[in-house]
């Protein structure tokens, strides 16, 4: 048995000759984690994926050829990601990639894009300082998340900050983008919490507390905020990955602590996360992104029922159909894939160069929260929000802010106020 | 309404007294009873203000408002039941919709600014149904205000511990009009920990205070209070009193604040305490098991971990039968739980039913696994490893293909949530129960081993197999009991898990190192070993999270790798953890078969 | 314990394993590389050969240890990764100033504020110190690590153990941003290799011979290095560590020794590894990953040398393949697998041949047989014990 | 009174509690073929550990050297530099290398270079090749030298190991139960061996088989332990008639 699945891969790593495929259809790739520690959100992100497909499908395809999904396992193993890419641009020539959700996954497959001039589409918030030409984000950049997150949380009156986060690039840029932003703003440098890391000539490189993925341990650090929010006026801002803001949150709502006396804003909790969390210790903390499946409109209305309907009589394996909720990179993958139909139509071709080209000159679309429109940077122009969480694992939406430009260049540019801040 | 009996009472028990004091704050309390009919108004008129500010400012000015309706009011804005009824004639009238929903889902509706129904134009009393109204918002910063409007009158809180919240909220406004209002209530409190609170809170506010006399006295009830809270306050009037150039009040504060950092260290140091127990423990549960499948039967089972998950999903199970039911995907076949739909307490008590339930799930996986893969390999105890870490990979994808990828959700019961605070060391009742469950696990199979037949045949069989057989005893049987025993105190692990980290498919990988590294620390085949260890490893890693920070900039001095460690010790969760690692390996080489060592004088 | 290897090869095997191994190594050398450049083999498929290659070496240094001295390490990926990490270092300042951010400085130091390069990450623009370093470091790490682990005599189950914490807490570190190591991505976006651009078909053709002729070059040390009479000792150690001892022999220093050996041999997998599969990050050296190369020198059958390429390639490309058509379902599969390996085939599929003989000369009509004990079927001492 | 070649004086070993070895003062001299018995338990295995570094003694010193050369502490050093000194030790079960053949076997026994790049570089010379021929014909196992170790007869496991203690060409032998699992015959050729290796080698025999230790005791010193300290000393026929021996060890045989 061994033997046999032995040559049969190895005939078919040798690479046998492509057949040429079907012209009625074009292929496009999925590259999402559908096992290992990531599996947890990407899996959905596959999920929404094959939905759209389906429902573009149904309408006639994309300029009259159907898509066809070519949908691969990444593991949540780096180099697979990128022998993944390899094999979904060399082998199966996708047109297009939807994929990637960590930031190390994106890196990781980068090259193999630029080389091959292939098209990925990035949906998951992150820490931007990049701009690659064969990369779209349709990803959140920091400035249509953890700024506008701030801005509200200043406008409530709070004074004091707590950066909390894991310990990779996300967490890390958008707190040394955080910190320049808070001390523009006039806050001051005391009043952050989580402490800096200086370089020898005294410059902050980086600034808030760091946990390792899969931490369990919280308690000493949760002590730390309770000191710290003493005196009140205090929030968190989190950048906690998916995984370690249970045994977080658990250990904060413990220790007697609660998004009255001190909120916790976070950037990586959504909806889907939402679902693995003690959502009755989360009642009033707050998120921020580009979409929540509590939007009010027709619109999205539609797309959670029909996303839900697709789900019943879905017969892909591995889909979980129970308790399901929509999010924001889920809607992002969404109108990733719609961005990109239009943007193929729109250039009359599949060709990665015309298409990109036809990203650039500006197409929009109507998606479930609202517009969404294309930016020369390869990002999108969209509408953010800021909700607070509620005991059935939904957002209410507090506050939003309309047509917010995607800026993936953000370091260095607050400036602190010269004036000394102190408290008032 | 909670809040105003006691008030009352306290009025009359003052009031025989010839006391200033009381006279002021019945006065105080009849001033605001005369404003009694506006506050409904002014609630009204908050709704329909568009503005946040002024609001805000609205709802902020209701505080010492003696009428009854504006905590219910308020609480009823906070919890979304009041609506925005748009009128035929165009106005916008808030209402507060009450009592039971009929077949249309309609209740009545009551006008906040009069508290009478709402009437049509023909004065027929409406029913209004709340899907269609626009619900009034509220953001975090108004549920502030409002927050401090109702600690005015919790501040006579049944609950003390409400009491004291109240208390604490009005000390940090630092807002000079409430100190009557506090200083009645010192007079009558008899609660020691509200008493605290309100001083703190009184000594806060006078910090403010022109007089500096007041100052000095604030200041100095503060250093003996040791007040962490007001930690900030006094830096700021520190600040206030450096640039007014008072030195007086200047020193005095950092006195003050000396103290309060003395203090400071001193709960830390009980914190740390505290935390190393609980770390420990929970290394305990994790690592009682393997110490019984790995320690005493040899077998490195790397699926010990998933045996952890085992009990964590069961525990997940049980609190939604306890529930309302489940549908999970099970390989795609949505296989429906059915819910019992309990309620109050007998919900509450699921944990109860899911201890005893995930040990027996994970003993029957685990002698499952016994029987169908690891008794042909207790004579290659390194190939149990490559077969049960197969058998680990296998399970977590099953959990992903049963349960579905992302984690699930297990709600701690209200006994298990919530903390003691002693003398500013908070005490979480979860890790409480933990540190306490532990020890009792470890004295139960303690009991187990020593007291019981089976202890006997266990041991007889973990010492020598083939002499136990010769004896008739059945070490068939024994071995698949004791690898059920181990697996099941896995399956504890999990359930207590569950209370303090996620349930999802990877749970297990999180503590399948530290667990092997505690026993094979404590000693393989000795269960004491096992429970100094994780005490050991787990007060060694906390304290080093609390104290590396202050070391680090002496570790720069350390030869050729200083500036390398100072840059590690700066993430102490980390780095206490790594350090934790490198000084196992060096004890090892101390104690090359761990604390305890069961000798045996045979060779190889 | 660890008994299924077969010491020494027979005439007639030896025979067999050495024209299969000049086959292979004529094909990967020679014909592999040609029928590329003439377009039969995509890049990708040499690609990926490429790193099977590279998992291969990783897999006879964990077989030099547990095949043949009876060490399991459980650490094997972390000197693997460092090796990697080193040459990933000279490869990130052959990016110069092409990152994202177009500075001089590689991008993640850029992110972190830094504005010129750390003193430690100077050295690294020369390629034979970070091929040095690349060899140094792990096997330095490995002689600290075995000289503490073997002086205490700490074996077997333990040594396994302490492996994968040293695994474990290096992981962890290289996991903090603040190692100034890339944290969590590690590093990508490599460019070029000795002024070769790196995603160029010759170069990446280059590096696959590259890899191909050091395992090679490997394979025939290692098989020199099993007829030594160090070969023998190190056997010894694994049948019966105290005899060896009571023989006269160091046996702490002789483990310590293959331990560095085996480093290194991993370490250069590493090496050539990172500029083929283009990123290297601390998720590479996680025990997780040291227990698969563990996974595949057993499957493969351990205690030979063919067997853990066998394994290496063979495990690898089944994952490939399978990530593809069964992405749900692989690691079921994969799990599956080693549980019915290990429980049924112990020598791993270097045994097959001769357990397929031995199960011929059952079916077929009795004939007197020779009595050849070096020649009878391992399985037979296994059998024993 | 020569000087003795190995001396263990005042030593003392304790495992949990349990006194193995106590105050044992014991001396050997060159040349010397002592035979040392005692019951089950009497710590003779422990006193084998003792002087070949398996374990240390918690008090007292062990001594190893001639009036000519240096003396050695072997309390501090190591099993195998304990070996290298030229003291050889056979286990009580037989200790060979059973995936190695029987060649192989002496091979890695054969007196030389211990270290690792000598090994690597080893080539047998040719009077290295006569000297293993020799020993092969000498523990009758010529016929059998390409066989695996792990399948010979018991009996002929003991012979190997023999064979291996003499490639090493040791000063000392340390011989646990040389007998044991063989037939008379092949007893009693093995004491015939040991015998005429006494002179040029000074040995240790602990052994059960009082036929055995009869036959190899014949002129030497028999040593009787009983709870970790020397009961008596003198010849065979002395300590059989002591009471003391009769009553621990030998009085217990007769039951």
């Amino acid at each position: 048995m061994k033997l046999t699945t032995l040559l049969r891969t190895g005939a078919l790593a040798l690479g046998t000759t492509l057949a040429a495929h079907a012209a009625e259809t074009v292929k496009v790739g999925v590259l999402h984690s559908l096992s290992g520690t990531m599996a947890i959100s990407e899996t959905s992100l596959r999920d929404v994926l094959l939905f759209t497909f389906d429902e573009i499908n149904a309408k006639g395809g994309v300029l009259g050829k159907k898509i066809e999904p070519v949908v691969v396992d990444g593991a949540s193993n780096w180099p697979l990601f990128a022998e993944k890419a390899k094999q979904l641009l060399e082998q199966d020539q996708v047109a297009v990639t939807f994929g990637c959700w960590t930031s190390v996954s994106r890196k990781s497959v980068l090259p193999v894009y630029e080389k091959n001039n292939g098209l990925l589409f990035y949906p998951v918030q992150y820490e931007g300082e990049e701009e690659s030409q064969n990369v779209a984000y349709t990803a959140e950049a920091v400035n249509q998340q953890a700024t506008p997150a701030v801005d509200y949380l200043l406008a409530q009156g709070y004074k004091k900050f707590y950066l909390l986060g894991s310990d990779y690039v996300y967490p890390q840029t958008t707190n040394l983008v955080l910190l320049e932003y808070l001390l523009s703003k006039g806050v001051a440098i005391e009043n952050i919490g989580g402490g800096f890391r200086k370089d020898g000539s005294g410059n902050i490189i980086s600034a808030g507390k760091y946990t390792p993925f899969g931490h369990t341990d919280y308690q000493q650090i949760v002590a730390e905020i309770k000191q710290f929010a003493a005196g009140g006026g205090a929030a968190v801002i989190s950048t906690l990955n998916g995984d370690t803001n249970v045994p977080f949150f658990k250990e904060y709502a413990a220790s007697g602590l609660s998004a009255e006396v001190c909120p916790v804003v976070s950037f990586s909790i959504s909806e889907d996360e939402f679902r693995g969390l003690p959502a009755d210790k989360l009642v009033g903390q707050l998120g921020c992104w580009t979409y929540f499946q509590s939007i009010n409109s027709p619109a999205n209305k539609k797309f959670v029922a029909d996303f839900k309907a697709w789900l019943a009589k879905s017969s892909v394996p591995g889909v979980v159909k129970e308790n399901r909720v929509t999010c924001s990179p889920m809607v992002l993958s969404y109108v990733g894939v719609y961005l990109w139909k239009a943007a193929v139509e729109k250039a009359g071709s599949f060709d990665v160069d015309k298409v990109r080209a036809a990203w650039k000159s500006g197409v929009s679309f109507d998606g479930p929260a609202g517009k969404v429109a294309t930016q020369k940077n390869m990002h999108l122009t969209k509408n953010v929000f800021i909700g607070e969480t509620k005991a059935d694992g939904q957002f209410k939406i507090l506050k939003s802010f309309n047509n917010v430009y995607g800026e993936p260049w953000l370091k260095g540019k607050f400036k602190a106020k010269g004036a000394v801040a102190t408290n008032e | 309404m909670i809040g105003r009996v006691p008030a009352f009472r306290a009025v009359v028990l003052v009031k025989p007294l010839p006391s200033v004091l009381g006279f002021l704050f019945s006065a105080w309390l009849a001033c605001s009873a005369i404003a009694a009919g506006a506050a409904r108004l002014t609630i009204a008129k908050a709704i329909l203000t568009e503005d946040d500010t002024p609001k805000r400012a609205l709802v902020a000015g209701l505080a010492g408002e003696g009428d009854e309706d504006v905590p219910a009011l308020l609480a009823a804005w906070r919890s979304d039941q009041l609506f925005i009824h748009a009128a035929a004639d165009g106005a916008k009238v808030p209402v507060q919709l009450i009592g039971p929903k009929d077949a249309a889902e309609a209740q009545e509706a009551l006008r906040v600014d009069t508290g009478e129904p709402l009437r049509d134009a023909s004065g027929k009393p409406l029913r209004l149904v709340a899907a269609d109204l626009t619900a009034v918002e509220h953001d975090a910063a108004l549920r502030r205000a409002m927050k401090s409007v109702l600690d005015v009158a919790e501040i006579a809180a049944r609950d003390p511990a409400k009491r004291r919240q109240a208390i604490q909220a009005i000390g940090f406004a630092q807002n000079a009009d409430k100190l009557p209002a506090l200083e009645a209530r010192l007079a009558i409190e008899r609660e020691p920990k509200v008493r605290l609170a309100l001083r703190e809170a009184l000594a806060v506010i006078r910090l403010k205070d022109s007089s500096d006399d007041a100052k000095l006295a604030a200041l100095r009830e503060l250093r003996e209070l040791e007040a962490l809270s007001s930690y900030d306050l006094i830096q700021a009037a520190l600040k206030n009193a450096g640039a007014a150039g008072q030195k007086e009040i200047a020193a005095a504060c950092r006195a003050t604040l000396a103290a309060i950092d003395r203090h400071r260290s001193s709960v830390d140091f009980f914190g740390t305490l505290f935390r190393s127990a609980s770390l420990g423990s929970i290394l305990l549960i994790v690592a009682l098991g393997l110490a019984i499948t790995f320690g005493l039967m040899g077998v490195i089972n790397m699926a010990h971990g998933e045996m952890i998950a085992v009990g964590a999903y069961t525990t997940y199970l049980t609190q939604s039968v306890f529930g309302g039911g489940v549908t999970i995907p099970c390989f795609g076949l949505s296989l429906a739980i059915p819910g019992m739909h309990l309620g109050g307490w007998v919900y509450q008590a699921y944990f109860l039913a899911a201890i005893p339930a995930s040990f027996l799930a994970a003993a029957l996986v685990g002698i499952g696994l016994e029987r169908g893969i690891i008794r042909f390999l207790y004579r290659r105890p390194l190939e149990s490893l490559l077969a049960t870490w197969g058998v680990s990979l296998l399970l977590q994808q099953t959990f992903r293909l049963t349960f579905g990828a992302n984690n699930v959700q297990v709600s701690s019961p209200a006994y298990l949530s919530g903390n003691w605070t002693v003398n500013d060391i908070i005490l979480g009742w979860n890790r409480v129960f933990v540190i306490g469950f532990a020890l009792l696990i470890v004295f139960g199979v303690w009991l187990v081993l020593t007291r019981t037949p089976l202890g006997l045949l266990i041991r007889a069989v973990m010492q020598n197999r083939t002499m136990a057989a010769c004896m008739g005893v059945r070490t068939e049987r024994v071995n698949m009991l004791t690898f059920g025993l181990g697996s099941g105190l896995a399956g504890l692990a999990g359930a207590f898990l569950s209370q303090i980290g996620n349930v999802g498919p990877s749970l297990g990988q999180s503590y399948i190192v530290d667990a092997f590294m505690t026993v094979v620390v404590g000693g393989v085949g000795n269960l004491m070993g096992t429970v100094i260890s994780a005490f050991g490893i787990g007060g060694l890693d906390q304290v080093l999270q609390q104290y590396l920070p202050t070391w680090a900039p002496g570790l720069a001095g350390f030869p050729l790798i200083g500036s390398f460690l100072q840059n590690l010790a700066q993430d102490s969760s980390v780095f206490g953890k790594i350090l934790v690692l490198a000084l196992i390996v060096l004890f090892l080489q101390w104690r090359p078969a761990g604390l305890f060592v069961t000798r045996s004088r045979s060779l190889d | 314990m660890t008994t299924l290897a077969p010491p020494h090869l027979s005439p007639t095997r030896r025979r067999i394993e050495f024209i299969v191994v000049a086959i292979f190594a004529f094909l990967a050398l020679v014909v592999f590389p040609l029928l590329n450049s003439a377009g039969v083999i995509s890049h990708f498929t040499l690609n990926l050969w490429g790193k099977y290659l590279c998992y291969a070496l990783l897999a006879i240094s964990v077989d030099l240890l547990w095949g043949y001295t009876g060490l399991l390490s459980l650490g094997q990926a972390l000197f693997f990764a460092l090796g990697g990490y080193m040459h990933g270092m000279y490869l990130m300042r052959m990016i110069g100033d092409l990152g994202q951010h177009r500075k001089p400085i590689p991008d993640f130091l850029v992110f972190l504020g830094w504005t010129e390069l750390p003193d430690f990450w100077k050295p690294f623009s020369n390629f034979p110190f970070a091929l040095t370093m690349a060899f140094l470091l792990p096997g330095l790490i490995a002689y600290v690590f075995g000289f503490l682990a073997f002086r205490s005599r700490i074996k077997g189950v333990y040594f396994s153990i302490l492996t994968q914490a040293l695994t474990y807490g290096t992981s962890l570190m290289f996991f903090r941003n603040n190692l100034l190591m890339g944290g969590n991505n590690g590093f990508t976006d490599f460019k070029f290799l000795l002024g070769y651009d790196l995603l160029a078909p010759a170069t990446q053709r280059g590096l696959f011979m590259a890899t191909a002729a050091t395992l090679l070059a490997v394979y025939v040390g290692c098989r020199w290095l099993s007829g030594t009479k160090f070969g023998l000792v190190q056997r010894a150690i694994r049948d019966g560590e105290n005899r060896v001892l009571f023989s006269g022999y160091s046996t702490p220093q002789y483990k310590l020794f293959i331990f560095v050996v085996a480093a290194a041999i991993a370490a250069a997998g590493g090496v050539l590894y990172v500029p083929q599969v283009g990123i290297i990050n601390p998720s590479e050296m996680t025990p997780d990953k040291s227990l698969e190369a563990v996974v595949w020198c057993a499957v493969g059958g351990r205690g030979t040398l063919v067997g853990p390429i066998l394994g290496a390639i063979s495990i690898n490309a089944l994952k490939s393949y399978a990530t593809r058509a069964f992405p749900d379902l692989w690691l079921l599969i994969l799990g599956g697998l080693f549980i019915v390996m290990v429980l049924f085939l112990p020598g791993g599929l270097v045994s097959i041949p001769a357990r397929a003989k031995a199960m011929w000369l059952k079916i077929r009509p009795a004939r007197p047989r020779l009595e050849l004990p070096t020649t009878t079927p391992t399985a037979s001492a296994a059998a024993e014990r | 009174m020569p000087h003795p070649l190995l001396s263990v004086e005042d030593v003392s070993k304790t495992y949990d509690g349990f006194k193995a070895i106590s105050n044992l003062t014991f001396y050997l001299y060159e040349g010397e073929l002592r035979t040392v018995i005692g019951p089950n338990g009497a710590g003779k295995s422990t006193f084998f550990d003792l002087i070949t570094g398996r374990a240390q003694p918690d008090k007292g010193k062990i001594d190893f050297g001639s009036a000519t050369a240096r003396s050695h502490d072997l309390t501090s050093l190591s099993e195998y530099e304990i070996n290298r000194l030229g003291i050889g030790r056979k286990f009580q079960t037989p200790s060979v290398y059973s995936e190695h053949s029987v060649w192989e076997n002496l091979v890695l026994s054969l007196r030389g270079p211990r270290g690792i790049f000598a090994s690597l570089f080893h080539r047998l010379s040719s009077t290295e090749r006569d000297r293993l021929d020799d020993l092969l014909k000498l523990i009758r196992l010529d016929a059998k030298r390409e066989w695996k170790a792990g399948l010979l007869a018991h009996g002929e496991k003991q012979w190997l190991e023999i064979g291996m203690l003499l490639a090493q060409d040791p000063k000392v032998l340390l011989v646990d139960e040389p007998a044991a699992g063989m037939t008379d015959e092949e007893t009693h050729r093995t004491g015939e061996l040991l015998l005429s290796l006494a002179g040029r080698h000074s040995l240790i025999v602990v052994e059960h088989d009082m036929t055995f230790v009869r036959q190899i005791a014949r002129e030497g010193q028999v040593t009787v332990l009983h709870q970790g300290s020397v009961l008596c000393e003198g010849k065979f026929d002395e300590v059989q008639s002591n009471p003391k021996v009769r009553e621990v060890y030998l009085g217990r045989g007769k039951q």
